[in-house]
């Protein structure tokens, strides 16, 4: 534990605050638009980096100064700011409430893959252009930038403040968020004042952008993504929706995290943001500060997920799909085409376990990669320590993928739609953080090597057509698994719940049990799926189960269609081949990717198949 | 009414869009999958090269991130790739026949580069594989790799355990054994650090050069008073600056990469601590230099190669990189240069086969490298044995030999 | 079931009619959905300039819901509305607000984060006169002395009353031709109830025409002109207010039910 | 012992009281009926007697069993059921599947009680299906189709579909059937009648009366007065949050006070109420698109 000193205070202090100062600019611009739309806004963060690289090319390709970079930034991002309202919100406000929140998902995807194709994956460096002299200020160290940070981030925060409280615009805007239809009722153009919040958020969220690449002293892609959970974390610390609480949340995250580091190392970083994020959801999801405000009233129970009459696919449809699956390797011994399969299998499992999860049971899961991984750890861990058998081991890590996962997820039970969303999101990167902290068991980032590879009854089982097999059976017993539940009263509990959860409380459904036996049993799934993935690999580390792999699985459910099981297999067939046809067009790839999502919310938010 | 009969009418149409997309899906993959790249007509399954073919080329599959977070690795591979080609094929190739590699983009990712190992595996032209970048994509295929008996050339993977996959799996990578302990002679013996403060990236190559760093450093009499591991996407080391300089350290050492290096450098020209930095040879690029500005300006470098270096290797290929590419190379492209120079000797000597090219590592000796001056493997560790080293500086934005004069001079 | 006491008159001549014609607003054959749920039959009723019109109704009987379609939050499925002879049925809300006509909510829905003053401000979002805004607000104050006293505060904090009180000058501060009060009395103590009908009176002889949802028939008869008797989505009596009070007809549209 | 009492019932909301201080008894076999004008607090009262909200002062006794701010999943066990005030079914579920789940208290796996054991045996149950398993759910899918049977042909035909493409008044007759396959010993139903016209009106008091035929005990909220009249055994009317007035349907109906209450009034002292304290249902009105959260 290193000493404190007043100086080391006093630093640490500036540290946190500055960044703490950023984080709070983000957070009120989700806090607008929380308020204003009742959205949680997943392409906040792309604007962020946007803003970020638009002030890197007027500050290093055209060498202007920060006057008019900002200026410029500002414009831009105003204008992205709108076509997001546009695009992810204006149209899909009569479609159901996971709607919009998709479609910022989509967006992000889009500009971030749009960034990459422009300006390259590259981190480009952003020197500040201020001068780099540290100033004393009764002990405390205080640089150029710091200062500009603080003065830019009150400047802004202050002139929000006065354009809510003082200009006619600023009320109205209040006035949509307290009471849309009373406000509509004045005389004011929600529509407008809507596009109006999104172009407001968009300009603080730039401004940030700009600031931290010069912080940072850099700007690349990747950056949307952690602004985007910092800005999230800040925001439920301050209370969702409230724009005080924005500020002070995003201090708070900023000083805790300084101050975590200062103490236990910058790997633990991330693992303060999530722990944060979690147990205020789950302690005082009002937030700190938002006491007085009750939680906004959920969505309308009903219309979180479209009403459809699913595409019923016929048993010999299904039948025929899996004989072919079956004869596949004797049609084509391609090992390329049975690899890209088995993979679509191993995903397949993943949709099945996030169709039941979320599709089926309503829970809104974006971390379901965390199940992957401790199915995948566990049953590498009992067969390398323990030697264990693999039959053996594989259902024993799904089993502990399971009630370990269900354990974790327990908090999440009395949250509901967009929250869920939110911890779930959350814990899949605690599971992550775990896993690369946790030395001891898991070896960290050096990961486990040498698992042994795939056997049935002693015999391995390393040809890629065995291995194709095996995966599809694994599959098939999975989908049987699940379909049995389905056609038992679990399904039909489950469902009820996704439906209506106060109407089935009051027919005695208990939900806690019920959302708890939807992951225990979805859980078991994607374990099962991890756990197969790591002896086919071989080696896994803290990558190999990637955060972003919940939300393609999650893609593939929406694309085949919620809680629909033939949707999910589809999905994840489709989404697993669909990368490898596109492979020629390589860097569009993800655009694409995000392009689909948008147009399949916009035009048929109950996916392919339909919700069941 | 109308309404229903509407609602029925769009899902059967949409029942029928779905089955079409599905088989146009199905039978788009599997024509991507049999399907040869153009250029190339494919041979029989399986078949040795045929003498009518020896005017084909021969093929390379090259493993690696050309999108997503770690791209810009892929990117530098290539023009160290091409830069060798240029001058093999220039000299009419190898037995006569053209060199040519086919890179699928696998962005680092283990779920692709799985998929990427079974279409070289499966696809007969392909004599060797190269990649991938990270462990977790590099071991996740090594098991198809060695089942098919195709080399796995993991020439970035540094991770202890990747040639242990297999006889197929070989690497070029210098190994923590020889970096780490090089690193802090440089810094403890040559400059004269005695309080290192130490930032290492969280990921298997970081880590283990840490470990083995500081144990040397250690037995040599270095003193470690602070220890920041980081992770690849971690941005703000600022809370971790005022740490390091609690320590009181004489002197940071970095085992970084050129992206995350640069940051550090810069964010601690922003605090009041004024100390040399010793760099691994991973920040040998001009990323670096054009990430970190002013600031990277007298960092020590224990490199493996110097653009200075008299060696007609090394000129050859630092002369032939500007004049191509117009910049500076950096670690990574010559890597891959000397890579694929390596390649060409063990066909040159085993001809387009398999198993004969993986026989070939044992019989290749002193093949001239950028990196190591002279390349022999060993068939124990399925390394490279002894690397040299050489001290570098950054010096008006570039990276200069350095001549022992300006000891600590930052 | 009751027939109507007088019969609308003729669409046709009312849609010749110019813009000075006597109906201030009129609806013609509304009908209005919620999904599958019919709420209104073909509803037809008409406000002429300078009443005071009263639409009464028990519980669910679809007199909120026809404030909403004259403000334009929602949209027959068939039928039009007309304000000084012009349609608006088509008009988004903000248009049909700036046309003039205001509305005062069911349960006020003031802004309860906003100030007293902001409240005000608020309602005269739609004009552009920024002195004349300035002169009605002073005049409001004159008017509402208790609303001068908390302009500071946050309205959220003001008694039921006062509520109302500022929910009516939010109203007003638009200068309506219309004002449309949904429930205006309901949820407010006696003494109260009083004021806010003596308002009302107060702001219909200041030229304001008003239309008035109530389900508190006694009250809302003892100051209309005339008034419409509302049950599951017909209007089953309509007549002067003085006609009404008091009309067992009206007791029954209320107790009786229609499954007699 | 009645089967249904509640002793001075409150609830208040932000300061506004909602229910204040009701009295209630219900006997088992009778027909109470709740009427008021809006705002009186009637779904409020449902609602803390089912367990979906609870009070801050008072008692629910059933069977002379407190059951105060039991959860209601608990009391649906002791054979409580409702409708709502709207028309909450199960939207993508099939009407079968909505009567089903009224019954989800009768099922065996509804007895594993035990934590996490409980758990693991429900799927277990599930997933293995041994015969009684499947003769419980043949039975209980007979059962649900002789409820919606009741409906005569209003339902049973549309058994499969899904009940988001019922009409309204079919929704309705679909609660309806949900809560009586849990069943129930008292049956709360929230304005049964709301969005039907009066052929369906009619329909609906016929079947009421049916269920009353059977000895079903009911707690009824209506609007329609002349059906109030014609089921009940005893009438309670509230204001305000207060019982005002409490006897048979034809004194209550000559009661000055509630016509009072009905038509307007002028009340003696009563306190300002700052807000409308809308139920959580009243609050699910389908246009309801207002939210309180705020940027201030």
């Amino acid at each position: 534990m290193p000493e404190f000193t007043l100086r080391t205070l006093a630093d640490q202090l500036v540290n946190g605050l500055v960044i703490g100062n950023i984080y709070a600019l983000i957070a009120i611009g989700l806090a607008l638009i929380f308020g204003v739309a009742n959205l949680i806004n997943f392409a906040h963060g792309s604007v962020y980096m946007i803003g970020a690289y638009v002030g890197w090319v007027c500050v290093t390709w055209l060498g202007w100064p920060l006057g008019p970079t900002f200026i410029v930034v500002a414009v831009a991002c105003a204008a992205l700011g709108v076509l997001i309202e546009r695009l992810g919100l204006r149209r899909l406000q009569s479609e159901a409430r996971i709607a919009p929140l998709l479609a910022t998902i989509g967006i992000s995807f889009a500009l971030d893959q749009l960034v990459q194709l422009i300006f390259s994956p590259n981190p480009q460096s952003f020197p500040s252009p201020l001068p780099a002299t540290r100033v004393m200020l009764g002990g405390v160290s205080i640089g150029a930038l710091d200062a500009l940070i603080a003065v830019i981030t009150v400047t802004s925060a202050a002139m929000l403040f006065a354009f809510l409280r003082f200009t006619r615009l600023g009320w109205a805007l209040r006035a949509t968020a307290q009471d849309r239809e009373a406000a509509q009722q004045m005389g004011v153009d929600v529509n407008a004042i809507q596009a109006l919040t999104f172009a407001v958020a968009a300009v603080l969220g730039g401004i940030g952008g700009v600031m931290i690449g010069m912080y940072f002293t850099s700007v690349y892609p990747t950056m949307s993504y952690g602004a985007m959970l910092k800005g999230f974390a800040a925001n439920l610390l301050g209370g969702l929706g409230s724009v005080p609480g924005a500020v002070i949340g995003g201090l708070l995250l900023g000083l805790i995290e300084t101050f975590g580091v200062a103490l236990l190392g910058s790997t633990y970083r991330n693992l303060f943001t999530f722990v944060i994020l979690i147990g205020v959801l789950v302690l005082r999801p009002t937030g700190l500060f938002g006491a007085r405000r009750a939680m906004p009233p959920e969505p309308l129970t009903g219309t979180f997920v479209a009403n459809s009459r699913p595409v019923r696919v016929p048993r010999f449809v299904v039948i025929g799909g899996l004989v072919a699956a079956v004869l596949l390797p004797f049609i084509s011994s391609n090992p390329y085409l049975l690899q890209i399969f088995t993979n679509a299998w191993l995903f397949a499992m993943l949709a099945l376990s996030i169709t039941l999860v979320t599709g089926t049971a309503g829970q809104m899961s974006l971390g379901q990669a965390g199940f992957l991984a401790i199915g995948g750890y566990a049953s590498a861990l009992l067969a390398m320590r323990l030697g264990w058998p693999l039959e053996l081991s594989l259902l024993a890590g799904a089993a502990i993928a399971a009630a370990l996962g269900t354990l974790l997820t327990w908090p999440v039970f009395r949250l509901r739609s967009q929250y869920v969303a939110l911890a779930t999101l959350g814990i899949g990167e605690v599971i992550n953080q775990i896993i690369l902290n946790w030395e001891g068991l898991t070896n960290g980032v050096l990961g486990l090597s040498n698992i042994p590879p795939l056997s049935l009854f002693g015999l391995p089982i390393i040809e890629t057509s065995p291995i194709y097999w095996f995966a599809l059976a694994m599959l098939v017993v999975a989908a049987l698994f699940q379909w049995r539940l389905m056609q038992s009263h679990l399904g039909r509990t489950w469902r009820a719940m996704r439906e209506d959860e106060v109407a089935a409380r009051a027919f005695g459904v208990s939900l806690n049990r019920y959302k708890a036996l939807a992951f225990i049993a979805g859980g078991f799934i994607a374990g099962l799926s991890g756990a197969f993935t790591a002896h086919m690999y071989s080696y896994i580390n803290n990558e190999t189960f990637a955060a972003t792999t919940s939300i393609l699985g999650l893609t593939m459910v929406i694309l085949g269609g919620m809680g629909n099981m033939s949707g999910a297999v589809v999905g994840a067939i489709a989404l697993t081949a669909l990368p490898e046809l596109f492979r020629p067009l390589a860097d569009a790839r993800y655009l694409i990717y995000g392009v689909v999502l948008l147009l399949l919310v916009r035009f048929r938010p109950q996916g392919l198949l339909g919700t069941v | 009414m109308n309404r229903f009969f509407n609602r029925c009418a769009s899902v059967r149409r949409s029942k029928l869009n779905l089955l079409s997309v599905f088989a146009a899906l199905a039978m788009a993959v599997s024509a991507c999958a049999v399907q040869p790249p153009p250029a190339a007509k494919l041979p029989d399954q399986a078949a040795p090269a045929q003498p009518a073919a020896s005017t084909e080329p021969i093929y390379i599959g090259v493993s690696g991130p050309l999108t997503g977070p770690n791209a810009r690795y892929g990117v530098q591979w290539k023009k160290g790739f091409d830069l060798a080609l240029d001058a093999i094929n220039g000299k009419g190739g190898v037995r006569g026949r053209k060199l040519e590699y086919i890179f699928e983009d696998s962005q680092s990712d283990p779920k692709q580069s799985v998929v990427v190992a079974q279409k070289f595996v499966a696809d007969p032209r392909i004599v060797i594989e190269l990649g991938d970048f990270s462990s977790p994509a590099s071991m996740a295929a090594s098991p198809i790799y060695q089942r098919a008996g195709l080399v796995q050339f993991g020439f970035t993977n540094s991770h202890p355990d990747f040639t242990k996959g297999g006889d197929y799996m070989w690497s070029n990578s210098a190994t923590q054994a020889d970096l780490s302990p090089a690193l802090a002679e440089f810094a403890h013996n040559t400059l004269g650090l005695n309080r290192l403060a130490v930032f290492y990236l969280n990921t298997d190559w970081g880590k283990a050069t840490y470990d083995l760093f500081q144990k040397h450093a250690q037995k040599i009499g270095a003193e470690i008073v602070a220890a920041e591991a980081y992770l690849p996407d971690e941005k703000d080391f600022r809370s971790a600056l005022t740490r390091v300089r609690d320590a009181q350290p004489d002197g940071i050492v970095l085992i970084s990469y050129q992206a995350d290096g640069a940051q550090i450098v810069q964010q601690l020209a922003t605090t009041d601590l004024k100390v040399p930095i010793v760099g691994a040879s991973s920040l040998h690029s001009p990323d670096f230099l054009r990430l970190g500005g002013a600031a990277v300006e007298g960092v020590y470098i224990r490199g493996q190669f110097s653009p200075e270096d008299p060696r007609p290797t090394v000129q050859a290929f630092v002369q032939a990189y500007r004049a191509k590419y117009n910049e500076e190379p950096d670690f990574f492209a010559a890597h891959a240069y000397d890579t694929m120079n390596i390649v060409a000797a063990l066909i040159e000597i085993a001809g387009p086969d398999r198993k004969a090219i993986r026989d070939a590592f044992t019989k290749i000796k002193d093949v001239p490298s950028v990196i190591y001056g002279k390349v022999t493997f060993n068939p124990e560790t399925r390394r490279v044995a002894n690397p040299q080293f050489v001290d570098l500086i950054v010096k008006d934005g570039k990276f200069v030999t350095w001549d022992g004069s300006q000891k600590a001079g930052r | 079931m009751n027939a109507p006491v007088a019969p609308p008159s003729t669409p046709m001549a009312q849609a010749m009619l110019p813009a000075s014609a006597p109906f201030l607003l009129q609806l013609e054959g509304i009908q209005t959905f919620y999904g599958v749920l019919q709420v209104h039959f073909g509803l037809n009723l008409h406000v002429c300039r300078g009443e005071i019109v009263c639409l009464l109704g028990g519980n669910a009987s679809g007199k909120s819901t026809t404030m909403k379609v004259i403000l334009g939050l929602v949209k027959p499925r068939a039928g039009r509305v007309l304000f000084d002879g012009q349609p608006i049925t088509d008009l988004p809300t903000p248009q049909i607000i700036r046309r003039g006509i205001a509305s005062v909510p069911e349960s006020r829905r003031i802004f309860p984060e906003m100030t007293v003053r902001e409240n005000l401000l608020m309602g005269a979002y739609a004009r552009a006169d920024r002195e004349e805004v300035r002169r009605d607000y002073e005049q409001m104050l004159e008017r509402f002395p208790r609303l001068r006293q908390r302009l500071d505060q946050r309205a959220g904090v003001l008694s039921g009353g006062e509520q109302q009180m500022l929910a009516m000058a939010r109203a007003l501060m638009s200068r309506p031709k219309l004002i449309c009060m949904d429930e205006p009395t309901m949820g407010l103590s006696p003494l109260f109830v009083d004021r806010v009908l003596d308002l009302i009176q107060h702001i219909n002889q200041q030229g304001v025409t008003v239309f008035m949802v109530e389900q508190n028939a006694n009250l809302a008869l003892q100051i209309a002109h005339r008034g419409y008797v509302l049950q599951n989505g017909h209007i089953v009596l309509e007549g002067a207010a003085r006609d009404l009070l008091g009309s067992s007809e009206v007791r029954d549209a209320y107790l009786g039910g229609d499954a007699r | 012992m009645a089967l249904l009492e509640v002793r001075g019932l409150r609830r208040e909301f932000g300061g506004v009281v909602a229910v204040d201080g009701v009295d209630l008894t219900v006997e088992a076999g009778e027909t109470v009926s709740v009427i008021g004008p809006n705002g009186a607090g009637k779904t409020t009262l449902f609602n803390l007697i089912t367990g979906l909200d609870k009070p801050d002062a008072g008692q629910v006794l059933l069977d002379g069993r407190p059951i105060t701010g039991w959860p209601p999943e608990k009391l649906a066990a002791l054979g409580i059921a409702r409708t709502f005030q709207h028309g909450r079914v199960f939207g993508n579920l099939s009407v079968l599947d909505n009567v089903l789940i009224g019954a989800h208290t009768r099922q065996a796996a509804h007895r594993l009680r035990a934590p996490v054991l409980g758990m693991i045996a429900e799927l277990a149950l599930a997933l293995v299906q041994p015969p009684a398993w499947r003769e419980e759910h043949r039975r209980l899918r007979e059962e649900a189709r002789d409820v919606l049977a009741l409906f005569g042909d209003r339902l049973l035909p549309r058994a499969d579909q899904p009940a988001y493409s019922l009409s309204y008044a079919n929704r309705r007759r679909t609660e309806i059937a949900r809560a009586l396959a849990l069943r129930p010993r008292l049956l709360l139903l929230d304005e049964p009648t709301a969005g039907m016209n009066p052929t369906e009106t009619a329909e609906m008091l016929e079947f009421i009366r049916s269920l009353k035929g059977r000895g079903l005990t009911l707690l009824l909220i209506e609007h329609k007065l002349s059906l109030v009249m014609q089921l009940s055994d005893r009438v309670i009317v509230m204001d305000d949050g207060r019982k005002i007035a409490e006897g048979v349907p034809q004194s209550v109906r000559n009661d000055p006070k509630v016509i009072e209450a009905y038509l307007g009034h002028k009340r003696p002292g009563s306190d300002a109420r700052d807000v409308q304290p809308a139920g959580e249902d009243d609050r699910r009105a389908v246009l309801a698109q207002t939210r309180p959260s705020s940027v201030s």
